[in-house]
């Protein structure tokens, strides 16, 4: 109950985001979480519900943003681009997907995670040598439809100003955030569907026993492909909104391997298999990301005179208490905070 | 018999390095029919079953599905095309719950596997089927237990229960009776009798224990070394002299 | 004589459930002693208590007067005790040779007892050298009563050794055990009454993890009422 | 304004390069102290430091900077380490129509088309680096480069600008290597230089630009000497420079070097950094220090602060720094500076070899190509 | 996995198998490298540097693979022992000074020996701790072994961060292993020539234990089934600890000899070689320290050719040797365990 309220609350804060905290960082860390929540979401539907490890979520991810900064860069600002290029990115992804899938499926899990972990660095390389393209290490930077700037009036008032709702302009930034937060609900509604689907039950079955599996009649590799098609298309819907947002493109926000370890974190810290999981997850982790350094400031100075301690404290080695904290909640709570909550046991 | 046989393996043969665990079998099997598969362990007959089954691919020869040749079919092809399969090794969805293993199988048959967007609790059919299965096996109680719960017993009513789930054409048992009591043992018989029951099925079934072979068989097939070494009634079977040297052993029914 | 083997009033628990209700038993010194049970009895597990692979949560066990109750289980296996379980326990990825080599207490081999082993199942012989996963269902529970035996042990626990043997190989295992039996104590779980009738001494039958009956195996066997009583045995009938 | 809000964002985790923005932050304080005479104010008013950490991530940089502006508001940000982070900074200057000052990322871009007229940039760019490198080896027809760069836009970036800083001299390029950024095995690439090298008339020169790994130590111990080959390159912070004691005598131009240049701002620093911490002020100290006053004497000097007026004073100012007078071009922001050709010189005692300045080599010797055009 | 009737192509391999198989891949490659490259004493370098480079990769890839195979164990985290054992290299060679950068050939060695003895002797209780508080509760459950491993590589790198700082550290090399030996155009650094050594002397060492002990099937068969293994007697904890504890040790003497060659090191140094071990174990088959081997060696001789003959591809070359091999050999060339 608790897992749904909680998820409840957050997706109302999220709806309200702009009104609630007008500040700029609530904003950006509100509209990371939306994208996060379908990335993480999509990578559950691997990890956790049909027990794939791919490292290759960051390259379908990027495959998305990509798509979509490359197109915007040559086109224009403007929605074709972003629906043009953004279709590319998904066909790419998807395409890949079934490439990677059929080719390697059949073998081992770990070696899974290998192949899909060298397919990643490729893209990762391949990013920073066609740098005519992909603008390589420095990445993309370029503009985004008028509709969405914040010079842009959504409603004027009688002076020509953005008109006000409890003082909130009415500008294209806020239309921008919407636009993110309406195609991140849907894309994770439909994800709730998919898991909650027969599909989503043989999923489980492959994860549990493949050979009995396929023996009352479900052809393993097929599934298996066709959800990992899926997760690849959804991150790469994650990756447009990402660059649609961040008007950025570059291998550090959407291809690094950083990006791969934040989505493992999140999914585990929520709960593997359990899609609310992924949105508590994400929450708690871009939150510590934003604010927990803050925290240790204040902590750092309140200690400052004791020996190591402010040391520890010192905000730069706020990832040394990330990683603790993680390591403690695998530890304890294999299943996730929702995991747990939800009452299913550890996955041992 | 003027029936066309249902199932039909022809020289079918599996090597392993040079040993050749199945060696050129050929023998049909009928509608209405039940055959016991006898032979000495390690004679072939699990992997004569994954072979008609799909769980192995053959070194040589071809098994025909009525008129169809199956030989190339994935194991879940064959799956769907109505071969059913009870495993001698248990061989189970150990985190599922009871009832949600006999589900998916219920669903495969269905073949609703691939639908995306409904519910699949929403599928009551699905469910009801299922549980009638679980009251067949009478494992009706322990349906929400994990599978991997289950004393050894009850996990090989499992497996039979998720075979008659699957609905298929050609069933095939592998010891479903071992390690289980005495007195639970009858209700596996008592399945099968009814299973066979229905004429347009066909029954194979690998059987040690004496007592059961003679009360099941229409026929017996012995394997020996990977060869068919007999196939006949159970009574002149059971007589020929050679089965009783290489298989049962001089005063065997003292112990089975 | 005192007896090997005593268990008194074993309580175990696996997980959330309470499987044992105070099992009492005493296996006497050599031969064949045999523990008959519905499933789900509790035969297996209180084998699982017996060598510590499930905790007892009260009650005692005394091998040899010793109290092994809270002994880590390689402990208990040092003090002369094999246990061959209900999945048989075979290394799959080892060569039968490797598996047999690790039962062995310095990793070499008694030629006699290899010898006698080979005789008693010659697919052990013809398998030596491939993987154990490559055996049949029969053949891996050759391979792990053959490991039990290859050492002279104190007490040996085997868990349904005839599911799935055929006829003739468990006339095998029937001539095996009694010469086992000669050199040490065998403790036999069955479901199998005629393998148990063929070889036990005395009998102990378990229900609900409690023991409902103990006797000696002639008295078993003799007594039609109490068979039907404790084994209701139809089939045979 | 109440205060001179100031915002230093720029990588203090998750990257090696912390180090360096560590250097920065150092220096930046130091030059607010030294600027202001120790008052920490400007006209009067405060200067307020905010610090940000961007963990090297480009989007969260972007994030920190528009807070910086937005919620906190600061009048001038400072930042960042990687040229990468510093790319996806710029338009949110332009968004926010504050200014930023980049540094100490080095390359050119940042001052190019897709920068904008909000951005200063007190750092070195790679065109300077390369110009010096070329001027260091005084180029003729006489003279045979090899480059070896590793392979992204860094390296490439850099081997271009060489390549036209040497152009019209005569010199030759001979082949151009590219590594991937992590090589730590010259071996296959070593033999390429050489093979291309060897038999060519005249002065032989393998060229390497190459940051954050070692290629001097393979290079060395590869005995380029056997066919008269020299190694030349850029200067580097000083533990990079210990690997350079296997290559006495070498040539090149460095950025910064504490006993270089000869002005009293330098001296302040390298005395104070002495007295501080024990160690000589490195590269990034002096660049921190250079944008500090370069921001100080910005405020002293503009009327008011309004972003406007702030740019119009800044276009073409000049002003004092360690490595003395630096001047923002008024085209494309960038601050035009001096750098220093050395040779090294190993003394033991020293844990890192002595690039001995050979001379200085002006600001306007020079040409810097202009990356874009603020004035229309 | 069926195997077919021995058609001839199938007798042909049979007959390849027979006279040591996939061992002959590196003189195949090396033999095609010629053809390619021409000159030979070019080829000559850059195969002796492969060699040798491979050697230094083998040091770092045979501790995984001795977890990651014999105990499968998936540890993220070895590469958290490779960045420890490198500073700790760094920083005894640093306090011995003069030990190390005089002139005495004597003191040199021993001043290197000395670091890598105290960075093995590290890694081996580092080894112990993270068994004890890291994996013990993870054992057979890969998803949270790559989950709690890759928690313990951040902690590891923030506190390698912590202490050492950020900025690169030069390390001092010994004096007799700097420069080259050069004859006849061919140039070898002596440092490789000492990394080929050592990483023989510690093949042939765990070559012995695993295969003339009891102790590499004890390993395999408490992987499979840990309760039976107790059932015969055996310690499996402690035998899981051992065998962790010697490959935590490995880990950290490659990366104290890594350290040495490389020069600079930063914290990163563990994450960057990861990928490479990574590869090394799979091509080589899990838990067979001869596949790792040849898988080491693979790689370090693919590298160098490569990058001699298109650079451009000196990135992706070995990324697409696993995956080729991969789809030849799902399991890798000589795995010890079909698992
Ligand atoms: N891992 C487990 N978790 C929960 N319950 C268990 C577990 N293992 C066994 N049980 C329960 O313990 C009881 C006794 O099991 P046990 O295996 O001892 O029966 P058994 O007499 O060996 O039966 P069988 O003859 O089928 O092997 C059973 O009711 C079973 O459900
Ligand atoms: N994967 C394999 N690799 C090598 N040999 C195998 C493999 N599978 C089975 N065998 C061999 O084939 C022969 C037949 O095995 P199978 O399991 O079919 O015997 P079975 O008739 O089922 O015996 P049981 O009654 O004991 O189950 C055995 O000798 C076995 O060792
Ligand atoms: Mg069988
Ligand atoms: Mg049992």
């Amino acid at each position: 109950m608790l897992v749904y309220g909680a998820v409840g609350l957050i997706a109302l804060a999220l709806a309200l985001a702009p009104f609630l905290f007008p500040d700029i960082r609530s904003q950006e860390v509100a509209a990371r979480i939306c994208v996060f929540i379908v990335l993480v979401a999509s990578y559950d539907l691997l990890i956790g519900y049909t027990g794939i490890v791919s490292f290759a979520h960051t390259m379908f991810f990027g495959l998305g943003a990509y798509g979509t900064a490359i197109a915007i860069k040559t086109m224009g600002p403007g929605f074709e681009a972003i629906l043009l290029g953004g279709g590319a990115g998904i066909a790419a992804a998807l395409v890949l997907a079934l490439l990677i899938g059929l080719l390697s499926l059949r073998v081992k899990a770990i070696f899974f995670a290998m192949v899909t972990l060298s397919a990643a660095s490729v893209m990762m390389v391949l990013a920073s040598q066609l740098s005519d393209f992909t603008g390589g290490e420095d990445g993309i930077t370029y503009s985004i439809p008028k509709l969405f700037s914040p010079a842009t009036e959504l409603l004027a008032d009688a002076d020509g100003k953005a008109l006000r709702l409890f003082g909130v302009p009415l500008n294209g930034k806020l239309a921008l955030y919407y636009f993110v937060f309406l195609t991140a609900l849907v894309l994770f509604l439909a994800m709730m569907r998919i898991v909650a689907s027969p599909l989503g039950s043989v999923l489980e079955a492959i994860r549990e026993n493949e050979m009995r599996a396929e023996a009352i009649g479900y052809r393993v590799v097929f599934y298996r492909t066709t959800i990992f098609c899926i997760a690849a298309g959804m991150a790469a819907g994650a990756g447009i909104l990402r660059a649609v947002w961040l008007k950025y493109t570059g291998p550090e926000v959407v291809l690094s391997f950083d990006i791969m370890i934040d989505i493992l974190l999140m999914v585990v810290i929520g709960g593997m298999g359990t899609m609310l999981g992924a949105v508590i997850g994400v929450v708690l982790m871009t939150l510590a990301q934003y604010y927990l350094k803050d925290l240790m400031v204040l902590g750092a100075e309140a200690t400052a005179d004791l020996p190591i301690v402010p040391d520890l404290l010192n905000p730069e080695r706020w990832l040394l208490w990330l990683g603790l904290g993680f390591i403690l909640l695998v530890y304890f709570f294999p299943s996730g905070i929702a995991g747990t909550l939800l009452g299913k046991g550890g996955r041992k | 018999m003027p029936k066309t046989p249902s199932i039909r393996t022809q020289d079918l043969t599996i090597r392993f390095g040079g040993h050749a665990a199945v060696n050129g079998v050929s023998c049909a099997f009928f509608p209405g029919e039940l055959t016991v598969v006898v032979g000495p362990n390690g004679a072939g007959k699990t992997t004569w079953f994954n072979l008609v089954s799909g769980q192995l691919r053959p070194s040589a020869g071809r098994i025909f599905l009525g008129e169809r040749d199956i030989t190339a079919l994935s194991p879940s092809a064959r799956a769907k095309a109505g071969i059913g399969r009870a495993f001698q090794l248990t061989n189970l969805f150990p985190k599922l719950s009871v009832l949600e293993n006999v589900r998916l199988a219920v669903q495969a048959r269905a073949g609703q596997g691939h639908r995306l967007f409904a519910r699949a609790t929403a599928l009551t059919g699905l469910t009801d089927k299922a549980m009638h299965y679980l009251d067949e096996a009478n494992l009706a109680a322990v349906a929400q237990l994990p599978a991997a719960a289950l004393p050894h017993g009850d996990q090989r009513k499992l497996e039979v229960a998720m075979l008659l789930a699957m609905e298929p054409d050609i069933f095939m048992f592998d010891e479903p009776t071992a390690g289980m009591s005495v007195d639970e043992a009858p209700v596996i018989l008592e399945l099968i009798a009814r299973i066979k029951q229905d004429p347009s099925r066909t029954i194979l079934l690998v059987e040690h224990k004496m007592d059961v072979v003679r009360a099941l068989a229409d026929r017996i097939v012995v394997l020996h070394n990977g060869e068919l070494l007999a196939d006949g009634a159970p009574g002149e079977v059971m007589a020929m002299e050679l089965v009783r040297d290489i298989y049962l052993g001089v005063g065997a029914e003292e112990v089975a | 004589m005192a007896p090997v083997l005593t268990l008194e009033d074993v309580h175990t628990d696996i997980a959330q459930y309470h499987i044992l209700h105070g099992v009492s038993l005493e296996v006497p010194e050599g031969g064949v002693h045999v523990i008959l049970g519905r499933n789900g009895a509790g035969k297996t597990t209180t084998l699982r208590t017996i060598v510590g692979l499930w905790k007892a949560r009260q009650g005692s066990i005394r091998f040899r007067g010793q109290d092994i109750t809270r002994l880590q289980t390689p402990d208990i296996a040092r003090l002369g005790i094999a246990f061959v379980p209900e999945n048989m326990g075979i290394f799959g990825g080892l060569t039968v040779e490797e598996n047999m080599r690790l039962a062995t207490a310095d990793g070499s081999f008694d030629a006699e007892r290899l010898k006698r082993i080979h005789a008693i199942f010659p697919a052990m012989a013809q398998f030596w050298t491939k993987p154990a996963h490559a055996l049949s269902g029969g053949q891996k529970q050759m391979l792990a009563v053959s490991r039990a035996i290859i050492e002279k042990r104190d007490l040996i626990l085997i868990d349904e050794p005839t599911k799935g043997l055929a006829p003739a190989i468990i006339r095998n295992m029937i001539a095996a055990f009694r010469e086992v039996a000669a050199e040490t104590t065998i403790l036999l779980v069955e479901q199998n009454f005629h393998f148990a009738k063929a070889l036990g001494q005395t009998v102990a039958v378990i229900d609900d993890g409690r023991i409902v009956h103990r006797g000696t195996m002639a008295e078993l066997a003799g007594d039609a009422a109490l068979q039907s009583r404790f084994l209701s045995l139809s089939v045979e009938a | 304004q109440d205060a001179a809000r100031i915002a230093l964002i720029h990588g203090l985790s998750g990257s090696p390069l912390e180090a360096y923005s560590k250097q920065t932050h150092t220096g930046f304080e130091m030059g607010l102290e030294y600027a202001t005479g120790g008052t920490m104010q400007v006209k009067g008013k405060p200067i307020e430091l905010i610090v940000k950490d961007t963990q090297f991530k480009p989007d969260i940089a972007r994030a920190l900077l528009a807070e910086a502006y937005g919620d906190d508001d600061a009048l001038i940000a400072v930042g960042d380490t990687s040229s990468g982070v510093a790319m996806a900074m710029l338009p949110v200057a332009e968004e926010y129509e504050r200014i930023l000052v980049v540094e100490p990322a080095v390359a050119d871009g940042l001052t190019g088309p897709d920068s904008n007229r909000y951005v200063f940039k007190t750092s070195r760019n790679s065109s300077m680096d390369m110009q010096a490198q070329a001027l260091a080896l005084d180029p003729d027809e006489n003279l045979y480069v090899a480059t070896l760069a590793q392979d992204y836009a860094f390296g490439r970036d850099g081997v271009a600008a060489f390549k036209s800083a040497l152009e019209g001299t005569g010199a030759h390029i001979v082949s151009e290597e590219y590594v991937p950024q992590q090589t730590t095995d010259f071996t296959a690439t070593i033999e390429r230089l050489f093979n291309a090298l060897k038999d060519q008339p005249g002065r032989k020169v393998i060229m390497i630009y190459v940051a954050g790994i070692d290629a001097m130590t393979p290079l060395a111990s590869a005995d380029p000497g056997r066919f008269d080959i020299e190694l030349s390159t850029g200067g580097n912070i000083l533990p990079a420079l210990a690997a350079y004691k296997q290559v006495p005598g070498m040539e090149g131009a460095i950025y910064y070097y504490y006993e270089a240049p000869d002005n009293e701002v330098n001296d302040w620093l390298v005395e104070e950094h002495m007295k501080r911490f024990g160690t000589p002020p490195d590269f990034f100290t002096a660049g921190g220090m250079a944008s500090a006053m370069a921001i100080v004497k910005a405020l002293e000097t503009a009327p008011d602060w309004e972003t406007e007026t702030l740019i119009e004073t800044m276009e073409g100012m000049s002003f004092e720094t360690p490595k003395g007078t630096m001047t923002f071009r008024p085209e494309d922001h960038q601050a035009l500076q001096d750098m220093y050709h050395f040779k090294i010189k190993v003394e033991d005692g020293v844990d890192w070899a002595i690039p001995e300045l050979v001379r200085v080599i002006g600001a306007d010797e020079m040409d810097i190509p202009v990356g874009r055009n603020n004035q229309e | 996995m069926t195997e077919t009737t021995a058609s001839l192509p199938a007798r042909i391999k049979a007959d390849i198998e027979r006279f040591g198989g996939v061992l002959w891949l590196p003189v195949v490659l090396a033999v095609v490298a010629l053809v390619l490259i021409g000159q030979p004493s070019t080829w000559a370098t850059l195969t002796i540097a492969g060699l040798a480079m491979g050697m230094m990769i083998f040091l770092m890839a045979s501790g995984l693979s001795l977890i990651f195979g014999l105990m499968d164990v998936l540890n993220f985290g070895h590469s958290a022992f490779v960045t420890a054992g490198a500073f700790i290299g760094a920083t005894v060679l640093a306090w011995l000074g003069f030990w190390v950068t005089g002139g005495n050939p004597a003191l040199n060695l021993t001043g290197l020996l000395l670091a890598i003895a105290a960075a093995t002797i590290f890694g081996a209780l580092a080894g112990w701790f993270f068994e004890r508080v890291v994996i013990r509760p993870v054992y057979q459950d890969h998803l949270r072994q790559i989950l709690i491993t890759v928690g313990a590589l951040i902690v590891a790198e923030e506190l390698v961060l912590l202490i050492w700082g950020g900025a690169p550290i030069p390390v001092p090399r010994p004096q007799v292993l700097t420069g080259s030996i050069i004859f006849a155009g061919v140039s070898v650094e002596i440092y490789r020539i000492f990394a080929f050594l050592l990483g023989l002397l510690v093949y042939v060492a765990m070559y012995l234990v695993l295969n003339r002990t009891r102790l590499g099937l004890l390993i395999r068969a408490g992987v499979e089934n840990r309760e039976m293994v107790e059932a015969l007697g055996f310690r499996v904890d402690r035998l899981f600890i051992l065998v962790f504890m010697a490959g935590s040790a490995l880990a950290a003497m490659g990366g104290a000899m890594w350290a040495g060659y490389q020069g600079l090191i930063t914290a990163a140094l563990g994450s960057e070689m990861m990928i490479l071990v990574f590869i090394v174990v799979i091509i080589g088959g899990l838990g067979s320290i001869q596949g790792s081997l040849l898988g080491a060696i693979l790689v370090g001789l693919m590298a160098n050719y490569v990058a001699f003959l298109v650079p451009k591809m000196a990135l992706a070359s070995n990324m697409l040797l696993m995956m080729a091999i991969l789809l030849w050999r799902p399991y890798g060339l000589l795995p010890a365990v079909k698992r």
